[in-house]
């Protein structure tokens, strides 16, 4: 139902300026998914460099997905599957690309404090108590969200503890409250995550692997974005980062005062400092 | 009176306060009084009927709360009957369409609000200008009328005041420049002159007499001074509880009230502006021909035990006054007739001529005063204890004569 | 605890709805997005593109006019501290945003409270469609918003219209209704149309609770640049959203000040406007 | 583009501030907690414990009480339209944290609001703070109140009050300026103190005015569950964002629709309770 | 008079509406007029001077928009003056601390409102028991003191109703009845009657003069109405553009006017309710003793070519009349003196008796009517002429006598 309002203004876009189609590249941002704004500002600096005019636009998940299949953007770089966004893709699957993993390590942890007593999911709903009861989540809704009251609850037998769902912003809150203050805590968490680097937490072992195997991080594009982009296509489908490259870059994002709110800024940076990243990625898509 | 010389006809008009007001008027109809029909509602007016000629000044009085004021913003449909029916010219105003009665009210009928009912964000210039702009008139001549109304009421130099820094009258006085400004064949004035101070009133009560003389404007005017509405009214309405309890002159009013309640409403009246010379005169006894003679006339004045007489011709024109000894004079001269003797009366009034006006000739001599017409003849005479028993108000105006001199 | 003996199935009843509205109306839908689409890029435009001293003169001057030199200092202080927090293009684009929603929500609501003011019935039928309006949630409707409008300003434009819209009918009607009736019968007694009276006598009267309820209307469009955001609206509201994911209470803050000098400023000339009307002056010259 | 000159740092003041308020009015802190908290708890108990039907009787009832047994079936209705959708516990959970918003809410705005009608120099200083607390997104404050009160009904309530609070201010403010200045001089006249004259002349008559920002209140108040559900709150706003998350238009709905039936019950009993005033009564009475 | 009799004193009291009073002030002290100190504010009053007596009614008089609201205003402090100072007893109300001013107005005084100024969201009954809410009078004793100004004014039976149900005149005598139940020494009266009809105006007239007499209130009153102001005036202040420029009684305004202005605005003045019989009165020239003799009586009455004298005795106390005949009769019988000629004369009037009750007596007999004072003193004579002359208003009241026949 979304394709005739979205192929329309599609066409109506292409239909006045053809040449552009090729040169100019509409990002979509998801508000609130570090990994995924970071890697949009990277990949606006490399295709700036390139010659492309990138437009972004920073939305809610779901609004990108939809937004995504209805052809208001060409690429979202922060899907994740198989858990996670499973319920977008299960609805958009017809009108999206999917140009491939750039990240297969990220994985829906249920993470602790450092020192708190826990070492294991299996410990926690013992141990309820040393963390006032509460498990603190993110949105209500959310994969994560779901898979824990789904699969971890039951599995581990937390009834008794405080579920909280509130939002990712909240969830980071009281986790940085915590740390400051040295109470214990617990948070339905995922890596990868710049909160690893800047509070001292761990993740829960999952014994009984409730929160899934290892996620991937894909990129999708609108439904012709291979035609449209042919090229850019490529090297999307090449995109790959390790867990340093991420870290290094989340890092630098959010938590260097240097780069305090100059995401770009900060891409650039980081793409002097890996200078070989793009001649890599472009020779891998030849590949 | 023919019916297109009526502006103004109510037919049986109620008007009923309250949710039942249909109900109270049943009830009112077959006879229940007002404070029975209380609990329905207010019965603010009942059953009215009366019609207002072109060209009259036509005064509702009665006591606070009796619908004088429902009365009036029903003759231009602002309240709608509750019964009966309101004509205004050849307009039943309860079947009359709303443009159609928007155009009445721009072309027709204007109104001075008892509260005033000014438009506070408007200066008084455009206050007054209110009505000339609703009927379209150009915006420069609709200053000048507007300007010319104010300068009537006595505000000409606060055009640009707003209503809220005006004192009370002042108000007042807008509200009136703005219902004038609008030159509406019929003016409804709801108690229009009561905030003035006498002046301006007496300015205010004679321009509307011009008004009505000049223009032929049908007014419509309440008020709770008696001897405006004596000084105005060609016909006044006294209501009491809601109804129409007598229609008259001033003179009838005063003189034939219809009830207790109304003529105790009158007893205040200042009579010496309301009576005139034709109510207090007597028809003269001493009343000589010219051509008659000194014996006739000595003989008339004996009669009468008078020591003087009106001198008249035989089409009663009025030629002044005799005394006994001046004709007795003539007499003893052997005059034919009395012209010689005949002092013209300078003291002589008008039958129309108010009382206020009588006693200064009265005052100058013992004789009672010439009442003349037109014509030059003579209707009658005020004796001096005419007009003191007239003054008295325990005493009824056709009290037994008293025994004082009079000719 | 409180299970629902019979399940109504409304949700899916609204989804069949917004499904068949999607599909019938599409044209109507592409015009309002057009128009209401071109009509925010234009302002945008000439609030972003000249250098910022310019608009600040601007505003500041429309300051001094409506008001007094000290206003339009305050303006200037208000905006330099916008620009040098780094937020002016965000600023911008939620001004532009904030303004169009606001005087398309007028231009609706205006009408519609005098209607209601004059009618019982319509008053009636509409007091719950703007509870409706006004409480209901903006992220329930914005899915299917973005569903006919894809992501961009257009469906915040319109979340945002609708959201602040009640409070302008409700105020308009509030405004006219207190008017005193016997005001409004000196117009009837001279034969002013109901349109005159309208104009002439009751909207001026009303103005003082009118112009407040435009601030209302002002200030919640305001506070929708959040959710705007949510959308992929440009404006200080994806700020916020950034802010908030990395907990970085600075960010969010300046974003958030941001707002709020906006705010103050479009409140100030408001509220100066209402009271150079008329009746506020014959208010004041009366006192 | 408007690059800013110098960079004021707002945003690390900001930080600086809310550490510093954090740590020194935490015992305050943590007696507001304590008191919302269980207030809320209270109110919630009350509302949930009970099966629902009782619970929709005695809304039921009151809506006989204050106006009409039309409104009463309609409150019925309305009611067990919730239970059906299944939304019932969290509607009561959202009516708890309204009420209770509502309250203090106004127990703040209609003193405040007294004060500055009746003093210019209060009036001006409030003016901006009313913008601020109004247009702040709620997001750049709610971190902080994270850190503070933790997740919860808490961090909510606080946010929905000083949301919501404003039209109370103003409306207050407006409807009391409004009063007849000679009815206030008649007061006056006869020695009454200004006490007096506020509570039996200024409140009442300005009565309706109050009472349309009270629903202001409300409504406003009730269009902020979404936002309380972000820091934990209970209710109606999770489901809304799981909804948006799952792209489930028909679960948003529901749970949206849930809130509309709240709104307009709560609108029909505060404008049933402002007809049912003097003022009113007297308006019904000379017409 | 001494201080402590003074109720409430203006020393140069101002008041300017407008930015700039104070500078306005300045110039207008300077000798500047008001019109000249227009573009600085309204002048709505100029240095105000004068005291009210305890138990004096004190009215203020004068054209539209000349200040008496304002100044009304200041007398209870409602308005501050922009200069001068304004006493209430020993309270300057410029620096009385705020609770004293609320004690004032609770305690002292109360005021009736020219625009009524009622509480539109409470019953009549309610409204007229707001003053002793506010001092703290218990609910049943409200509830009574309240009925009882409501039935002052006639407005029982409507104590539940709301001002917006009422006509006019009903709302201002709640406003009046408001201020009666308020029972304070000083009432503050700003067109308190405007709009009453003639009965219930008279009635409420009748209230105050009893009101004051029996309680001894202090009673500031605007009217518009002359004969009101008149009857009930002790003292009468005039004012014009903002200033005071005539204050005295009733009489002293009416045959000794300031200026032309004073003598116009009382020109309609109904004077037979302002004249009392002292202000028409002559010496009688035609007084016998009681004990002088038929024979001293009968030269006496030759001498002023009188038929009739009035008798008195020593101390002139007035016995009555006797008229030439009766005499002569008693001096054929060779009474001593005339007490048993003599006739009690039931036309006799007191000084104080307004013209309009003279009328009557001078209508039943030629004879002019005494006028005896509360000893029984014969003080002086009405003839008729002197009525008519009265009446006149061409006539000033000191004209030249007539030549009518007076004893
Ligand atoms: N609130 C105000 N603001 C400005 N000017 C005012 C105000 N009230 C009165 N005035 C002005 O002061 C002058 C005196 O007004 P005031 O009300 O005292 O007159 P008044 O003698 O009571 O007249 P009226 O008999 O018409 O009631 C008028 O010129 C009026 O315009
Ligand atoms: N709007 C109204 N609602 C209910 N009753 C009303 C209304 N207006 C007037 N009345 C009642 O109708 C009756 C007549 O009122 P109306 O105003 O016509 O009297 P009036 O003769 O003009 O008196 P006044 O001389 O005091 O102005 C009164 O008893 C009054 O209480
Ligand atoms: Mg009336
Ligand atoms: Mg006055």
């Amino acid at each position: 139902s979304t394709d005739d309002a979205g192929s329309g203004s599609t066409s109506d876009g292409s239909g006045s300026a053809s040449s552009e189609d090729e040169t100019t590249v509409r990002i979509g941002i998801p508000s609130g998914w570090d990994e995924g704004i970071a890697v949009s500002h990277l990949w606006k600096a490399v295709l700036e460099d390139e010659g492309y005019t990138v437009e972004t636009q920073t939305a809610d998940i779901g609004i990108l997905f939809t937004g995504l299949a209805g052809g208001d953007f060409d690429l979202m770089f922060d899907g994740w599957l198989p858990l996670t966004h499973a319920s977008y893709w299960e609805r958009y699957s017809e009108d999206l690309t999917d140009l491939g993993v750039w990240y297969d390590d990220a994985k829906l942890t249920i993470a602790v404090n450092e020192d708190s007593p826990a070492q294991s999911l299996e410990d926690l709903a013992a141990m309820a108590d040393e963390y006032d009861n509460r498990l603190v989540g993110i949105e209500p809704g959310a994969g994560l969200t779901e898979t824990t009251i789904d699969a971890v609850i039951p599995e581990y037998g937390l009834e008794g503890m405080d579920y909280i769902t509130s939002s990712t912003p909240a969830m980071l809150a009281e986790l940085s409250a915590k740390a400051d203050s040295g109470e214990n805590i617990a948070v339905t968490l995922w890596r990868p995550h710049w909160a690893y680097d800047a509070f001292p937490v761990r993740d829960l072992e999952d014994p009984a692997g409730t929160l899934g195997e290892a996620e991937e991080i894909h990129t999708f594009g609108a439904a012709d974005v291979m035609e449209r982009f042919p090229e850019l296509s490529t090297w999307v489908e090449a995109f790959e980062l390790s867990d340093e490259q991420l870290f290094e870059l989340e890092n630098m994002m959010f938590n260097d005062d240097a780069y305090a709110d100059d995401l770009d800024g900060a891409a650039a940076a980081w793409l002097d400092a890996n200078p070989d990243f793009v001649t890599d990625l472009k020779e891998a898509a030849q590949a | 009176m023919t019916e297109n010389h009526t502006e103004i006809r109510a037919d049986g008009a109620y008007k009923v306060f309250g949710r039942r007001g249909a109900e109270a008027v049943r009830r009112l109809r077959s006879g229940s009084t007002r404070d029975e029909v209380k609990p329905l509602g207010t019965a603010a007016v009942i059953d009215a009927s009366f019609e207002v000629r072109k060209g009259e000044i036509f005064v509702v009085m009665g006591l606070s709360g009796s619908g004088k004021s429902t009365l009036i913003r029903m003759l231009n449909g602002l309240w709608r009957p509750t019964a009966g029916s309101i004509h205004l010219g050849d307009d039943d105003l309860a079947t009359v369409s709303p443009a159609r009665l928007r155009e009445i009210r721009r072309t027709k009928v204007s109104m001075v609000f008892q509260h005033f009912a000014l438009l506070p964000h408007r200066t008084v210039l455009e206050n007054a200008a209110y009505p000339l702009e609703i009927q379209g008139v150009p915006k420069e001549q609709r200053r000048e009328r507007a300007l010319e109304a104010l300068r009537l009421v006595g505000l000409a130099g606060w055009e640009d005041s707003v209503p809220g820094a005006l004192s009370g009258g002042m108000r007042q006085r807008v509200g009136l420049a703005r219902a004038l400004a609008a030159d509406t064949d019929v003016l409804l004035m709801d108690e229009a002159f009561s905030a003035l101070d006498p002046l301006i009133r007496r300015e205010m009560q004679e321009q509307l007499l011009e008004l009505q003389s000049s223009l032929g404007k049908t007014i419509v005017f309440i008020t709770h001074d008696l001897n405006e509405a004596m000084f105005l009214g060609d016909r006044i309405a006294m209501m009491r509880d809601g109804r129409i309890v007598q229609i008259g002159t001033a003179e009838q009013i005063l003189s034939e009230p219809a009830d207790d309640y109304v003529a105790q409403f009158v007893a205040d009246v200042d009579r010496t502006r309301v009576l005139t010379a034709s109510s207090v005169m007597r028809p003269s006894r001493v009343v000589v021909s010219i051509s008659g003679g000194p014996r006739l006339a000595l003989r008339t004045m004996e009669e009468n035990a008078a020591s003087a007489a009106f001198v008249t011709d035989r089409n009663r024109v009025f030629h002044g006054t005799v005394t006994d000894t001046a004709v007795l004079d003539a007499q003893r001269r052997g005059d034919a007739d009395l012209s010689a003797v005949v002092e013209p009366d300078t003291r002589q009034v008008h039958p129309d001529a108010p009382m206020s006006e009588i006693f200064a000739p009265a005052a100058e001599s013992v004789l009672p005063v010439p009442v003349v017409d037109d014509g030059g003849r003579l209707v009658g005479v005020v004796p001096r204890v005419r007009l003191l028993e007239a003054m008295s108000q325990t005493t009824s105006l056709d009290a037994t004569p008293s025994t004082e001199d009079s000719l | 605890m409180n299970d629902p003996i019979i399940r109504i199935p409304v949700g899916s009843w609204a989804e069949s709805a917004v499904d068949w509205l999607t599909s019938t109306f599409s044209g109507l839908f592409a015009f309002i997005k057009t128009v209401l689409g071109s009509a925010y890029e234009g302002l945008d435009q000439i609030l972003t593109a000249p250098p910022f001293w310019v608009v600040v003169l601007v505003l500041a001057g429309l300051a001094w006019w409506v008001k007094s030199w000290k206003m339009a200092l305050g303006t200037v202080i208000g905006l330099v501290l916008i620009q040098t927090m780094n937020q002016w293009d965000n600023a911008m684009h939620t001004l532009a945003l904030v303004l169009i929603a606001t005087v398309i929500a007028l231009a609706i609501a205006v009408p519609v409270g005098i209607l209601a003011a004059r009618n019982d019935a319509v008053s009636r039928v509409i007091r719950p469609v703007l509870d409706l309006m006004q409480t209901l949630p903006a992220l329930v409707y914005l899915v299917p918003m973005v569903l006919i409008f894809l992501t961009g300003a257009v469906p915040g434009l319109v979340a945002t219209i609708i959201f602040a819209m009640a409070p302008g009918v409700r105020f308009t009607e509030l405004g006219i209704r207190q008017v005193d009736r016997e005001v409004v019968e000196a117009g009837e007694a001279f034969g002013a149309s109901s349109g005159r009276i309208l104009r002439q006598i009751q909207l001026p009267l009303a103005t003082r609770t009118i112009m407040a309820g435009v601030n209302q209307v002002i200030m919640l469009a305001l506070s929708m640049v959040v959710i705007a955001g949510f959308v992929g609206a440009a404006g200080l509201g994806s700020d916020v959203t950034r802010a908030l994911s990395s907990i970085n209470i600075g960010l969010g803050f300046e974003a958030g000040l941001a707002v709020v000098i906006l705010a103050v400023y479009l409140d100030r000339v408001t509220s100066a406007l209402g009271t150079r009307s008329a009746v506020a002056k014959a208010q004041t010259a009366a006192s």
